[in-house]
Order: structure tokens, then C-alpha cells, then sequence
């Protein structure tokens, strides 16, 4: 399976069984995406990782 | 003007960390009193038939995964059954404590996981981090002459409560309200050059040693006395909950000084 | 100022009383929020193994059997589900609520219940009457735009949280802010001439007609009137906590004025 | 069994299977007593009557 790049339009594969809130690299921009959604495939800029967590 | 930050581990004796707040509230001395939740919380979890999870982030280091139900049993845990007996505590050696839950805000983190050989971000974990502490608010309450005490849970302005590391939240409050001191009260002697071995407690580290020394949960407290340290606080003390008068010996030096 | 008590019974709409609280709030009205805690402390107890049980007074009068660990798993439903919720919804409608235990104390009560033909008194039990209000720590936080949160728990000198009545505390709360108004929401629409009736509502009576209709729970909040009204409270409103904007319509008349 | 009134002395009867925390009174001076202790049977007066309970 694969969609498009939201940041650089490159078509970005995400192997056959993508989970959903996924990270891929867009191997052309390098952006971090976030698998949005599945049906249909969606890709969005992926939050920053945040270094810390809770209790 | 002093924060406590208390742990939430089993063994830790609730009645000697109260007792030794209420001595020096009954001193003129303001005390805040953060504590944690996780003992209780995987107690509660169990009970419920909702067993705690733990989730690695990328860089390896474990976490609560925080889910809706995880959240609810937290609160039950942290204020109904932390935040309660450290308040009837205080209230048995003297002490007005009054718990506080609403003081701490701040967003809902975006926390990624492994799953697998795969990193996936965590849509539903409510797990967050201080960004803004009510000072007005516990300054009026510690005006009036109470014990503020606080669980580790903050509300997002979505309205949502989240689980925040205590000891970081410790250090916003203790910054936010200009705190001489920030105590940080854990079931080890302090920072230990090995962790394995008691004995090699370190006395006076700067931040940047901590940092490097801090394993596991300690790169936390750590991390809580860099930010106290950045954020005005003039001392930060990790020292062990298990002495006797456990605040008071820190005060006078138990454990390890940090900055 | 405004005191609103709302009942902790199922079928409460929770989030429509916050939302109405937090417009008052945005107007400038400086509002204390009180709940109850029945309906989720006996769904926990059942969860907990802990089932809830109900003793008779020798007047007749039912109540909850508070031992220790019914205390303890009360305190989780009204501090960790009750206040904490509460918290969240004021917020995410805009207001600053900040849940608040430890401001109310009382001496723990000398309960009588029948046991079968006996009459015996129940040492281990951890009810109580709100007899001092922290006015000094609750104006504080009004003072600092907050929404003060309460679950019906007070503490007794003896350092032990006690299970008190919510329309009680709310109308001690009340006297001791000198607050211009207590509402008390329900779910019923107000004082009924005959209970089975809901059309009977009494527009407005007097005390002693209050406690004279009352019946079962509606008792206590005939005596919370009573007291509240004795404490310098002008006006007490007992209405439905269904409506749509449930607070706004009580000070707009809806349900029962009492005084 | 039976033990004195702690007012007046008098001989306070409590039946053959007294509860603990039980309420009696004395016959003579008609004080409310509880049953503080059963072995040794012991009473004390009892605290005032309160007319209001919890939630």
C-alpha cells in the first residue's frame, strides 16, 4: 500500500499491513508521517517526539 | 518556601513523610507536597480487571501505557487514595492539608511506542506534561495557612485529565513559585555512582553528572533538577523516603545535593 | 456567590451542570461547586468485592454503613471519579475548577442503627457533620478565579475522612462564604406536595412546610435549607438538576424556593 | 448477665447474649448506657442520639 507525501507529494509506501498511527519517512523529503488513517490510506506530518511520559 | 515530592512506589511510610511535613508547617515554614501513584495504581488496575501495561518508547525507556480506563483508575488511585491519606496524615500531626486537583495544566503529549520492529504514535494515551502551574491559587491556599498537597495528574485545556511525571511537576511548581528548596523523597539513598551498590551514593553532583548517573527512573529526578535549578529553585535535595524525619534529614544534607 | 450542591446519584448530567457553572463563572459570579458520590461509590464497592450495605436508625432513617473500607473506596468515587470529573468538564467549558479536600472538618458521629430488635451504636463508623468550613482557603481560591470543586468528605480532628452529607456541607459552606444563594439540584423537580406526584411541585414554602412535605432523602436538603437560611444564606433553591442550563433556571425560580 | 450503672450503681441487666456496642437503660436512673466491654461486661453512657448519617 501506498499514498502521497503531505509535505513533498512523493509516493510513500507503507508495506502490505500499515497499523494506524504508524511513523513512516518520506524517503524523498525525510519528513517523520503518521499513519492517519487506513481506509483510505492517509498520511499527516507526524507529531514531534516528545522525550518524556507520566507516572 | 519548600516543595516535597514524594514517591508513589510501595514501602514508602506515608505517615513519617506527613508527620515530618506538619513539623515544619508548625515551624512558619510553607510546604507544598507533591506524591506519586504507581503502587497504588497497579494495585487498583489489578482489582479492576484492567492490568497496568507498560510501553517502551523509541529510545527504550518504559512507560504506563495511559489509556481512557487507565486514566480513571490513576485518579482513583492518586487522589482517592494518595492524595486522601496524605491529607487525614497531615491533619493527624497537626497540619491543615488540603488537596488541590486542578492547579497543573498542560498539553497531552504525542507519545510514540514500539510495537514491534514498528514506532507508532498513541492516539488515546493520556499522559502529559506541566506547562502551567495555578500559583495564585496555592499561594492563597498556602497564605491561609494549609498544606497544599498534589497528585501527579494535570488537566489539558480540552478538559481532559492526564497522567504528568511527579517529580517534573514538583519542579514546575517549585520554580512557578519561587521554592528555596526542592525535596525529592525516593525509596534509595539518593543518586548512586553504581546503581547496584547502596553504598556509592553520591553527595553533590552537578546537573550534568546527574544526568549521566541517573539510570532508570532516577533520569527523571534528574531531569526535575535541571528544570527546578533552570526555573530559580536554589536547591535540589534527592534523598530517601525511608529515614526517619525523611524531609528534615534531606534539609540538612541526607542524600544528594544537586547544581 | 453562589453555593450549587448537586446530587451524586445516577442519571445526573454532569457535564450540563458544568457547563452551566462555567458560564456563571465566565459572567464574573464567583461559584462553589459541592457533589455527591452515591451512585459511583456503590457501583465501586460492588466492583471492589465491598458491596454497599444500609443501616436503619432507630427513627427509621436509612443510610450508608461507612466502615473503614467503605470509606476508602467512598473517597475513591468522590475525590478519583466525582471531583475529578468535575474538574475536567469545568474546564473544558472554560472554567478554572479546582477540586478541593481537606476544607471541611467535623467530629466523627456517635451513629445509633437498630440490629434487629437492639438498638447498638457503631464504633467503626466513619460518618460525620461538617461543623468548620476553611472560609480562609475557599475564598482564596474564589479570590483566584477558581471554581472550587468538594466532595461531600470532611476530616475529623483525629486525622480521619469522614462520609458527611452533601446538602449539609453545602449549606455550611454557604453560611460560613456568606454566600447570597445555595442551589441544591436533584433528580426530582423540586419539594413535592405528594411524592409520587411530580406534578405536585410546591413553588415556594416555607422551612417548617419544607420539612414537613419532605420525605426520605428530601429530608436532608429541608434541613440543609434550614441551616443554610439560619447561617445568613438569602435564598435557597431546590430544583431539578435535568433542565437545560439546570443552575440558571433555579436562580430563575425554577423548582421549590424555600424561605 | 448483668453489670452496675456507671451513674448511679444501680444493677443493669443486658439479657443473656448482650452485643457489643449495645444500647440499655438503666432501670433506676433511666441513663442511656452502652455496652462497652463484654468480657468483663462492662457499660458506659452512652453517647447522645445524632439525628443525620452521610450520604
Amino acid at each position: 500500500m501506498a499514498s502521497s507525501c503531505p509535505e513533498c507529494g512523493a509516493n510513500v509506501g507503507v508495506g502490505n499491513k500499515p497499523m494506524a498511527g504508524e511513523i513512516v519517512q518520506c524517503p524523498d523529503c525525510g519528513t517523520e508521517l503518521e499513519v492517519k488513517n487506513l481506509q483510505p490510506l492517509e498520511l499527516a506530518v507526524a507529531p514531534a517526539e516528545e522525550e518524556d511520559w507520566g507516572e | 518556601m519548600i516543595v516535597v515530592k514524594v514517591g508513589g512506589s510501595a514501602g514508602i511510610d506515608r505517615e513519617a513523610v506527613a508527620a515530618d511535613v506538619a513539623a515544619l508547617s508548625a515551624q512558619g515554614e510553607r510546604v507544598v507536597l507533591v506524591h506519586g501513584a504507581s503502587a497504588e495504581t497497579d494495585r487498583l488496575s489489578e482489582l479492576l480487571g484492567h492490568p497496568s501495561r507498560t510501553v517502551v518508547s523509541p529510545s527504550g525507556q518504559q512507560s504506563r501505557r495511559t489509556d481512557r480506563r487507565t486514566l480513571e483508575i490513576f485518579a482513583m488511585a492518586a487522589l482517592g487514595i494518595e492524595t486522601f491519606s496524605y491529607v487525614e496524615l497531615l491533619r493527624r500531626h497537626g497540619a491543615n492539608g488540603v488537596g488541590v486537583f486542578g492547579a497543573l495544566s498542560g498539553p497531552r503529549k504525542h507519545v510514540r511506542a514500539r510495537e514491534g520492529e514498528r514506532v507508532v504514535v498513541l492516539r488515546d494515551d493520556y499522559t502529559g506534561k506541566v506547562e502551567r502551574v495555578d500559583a495564585r491559587a496555592l499561594a492563597a491556599l498556602l497564605e491561609s495557612g494549609a498544606v497544599p498537597v498534589l497528585p501527579p495528574l494535570a488537566v489539558s485545556d480540552d478538559g481532559e485529565g492526564l497522567n504528568v511525571d511527579g517529580d517534573r511537576a514538583a519542579a514546575s511548581i517549585a520554580a512557578a513559585l519561587a521554592a528555596d528548596t526542592l525535596v525529592i523523597l525516593t525509596n534509595v539513598p539518593g543518586l548512586l555512582r553504581a546503581v547496584e551498590d547502596t553504598g556509592s551514593l553520591l553527595r553533590q553532583v552537578s546537573v550534568e553528572e546527574a544526568e549521566t548517573f541517573a539510570q532508570g527512573r532516577m533520569k527523571k529526578k534528574a531531569m526535575a533538577a535541571r528544570e527546578a535549578l533552570a526555573g530559580g529553585v536554589r536547591r535540589v535535595q534527592i534523598s530517601s523516603a525511608q529515614l526517619d524525619r525523611p524531609v528534615r534529614r534531606a534539609l540538612e544534607g541526607a542524600g544528594t545535593l544537586v547544581g
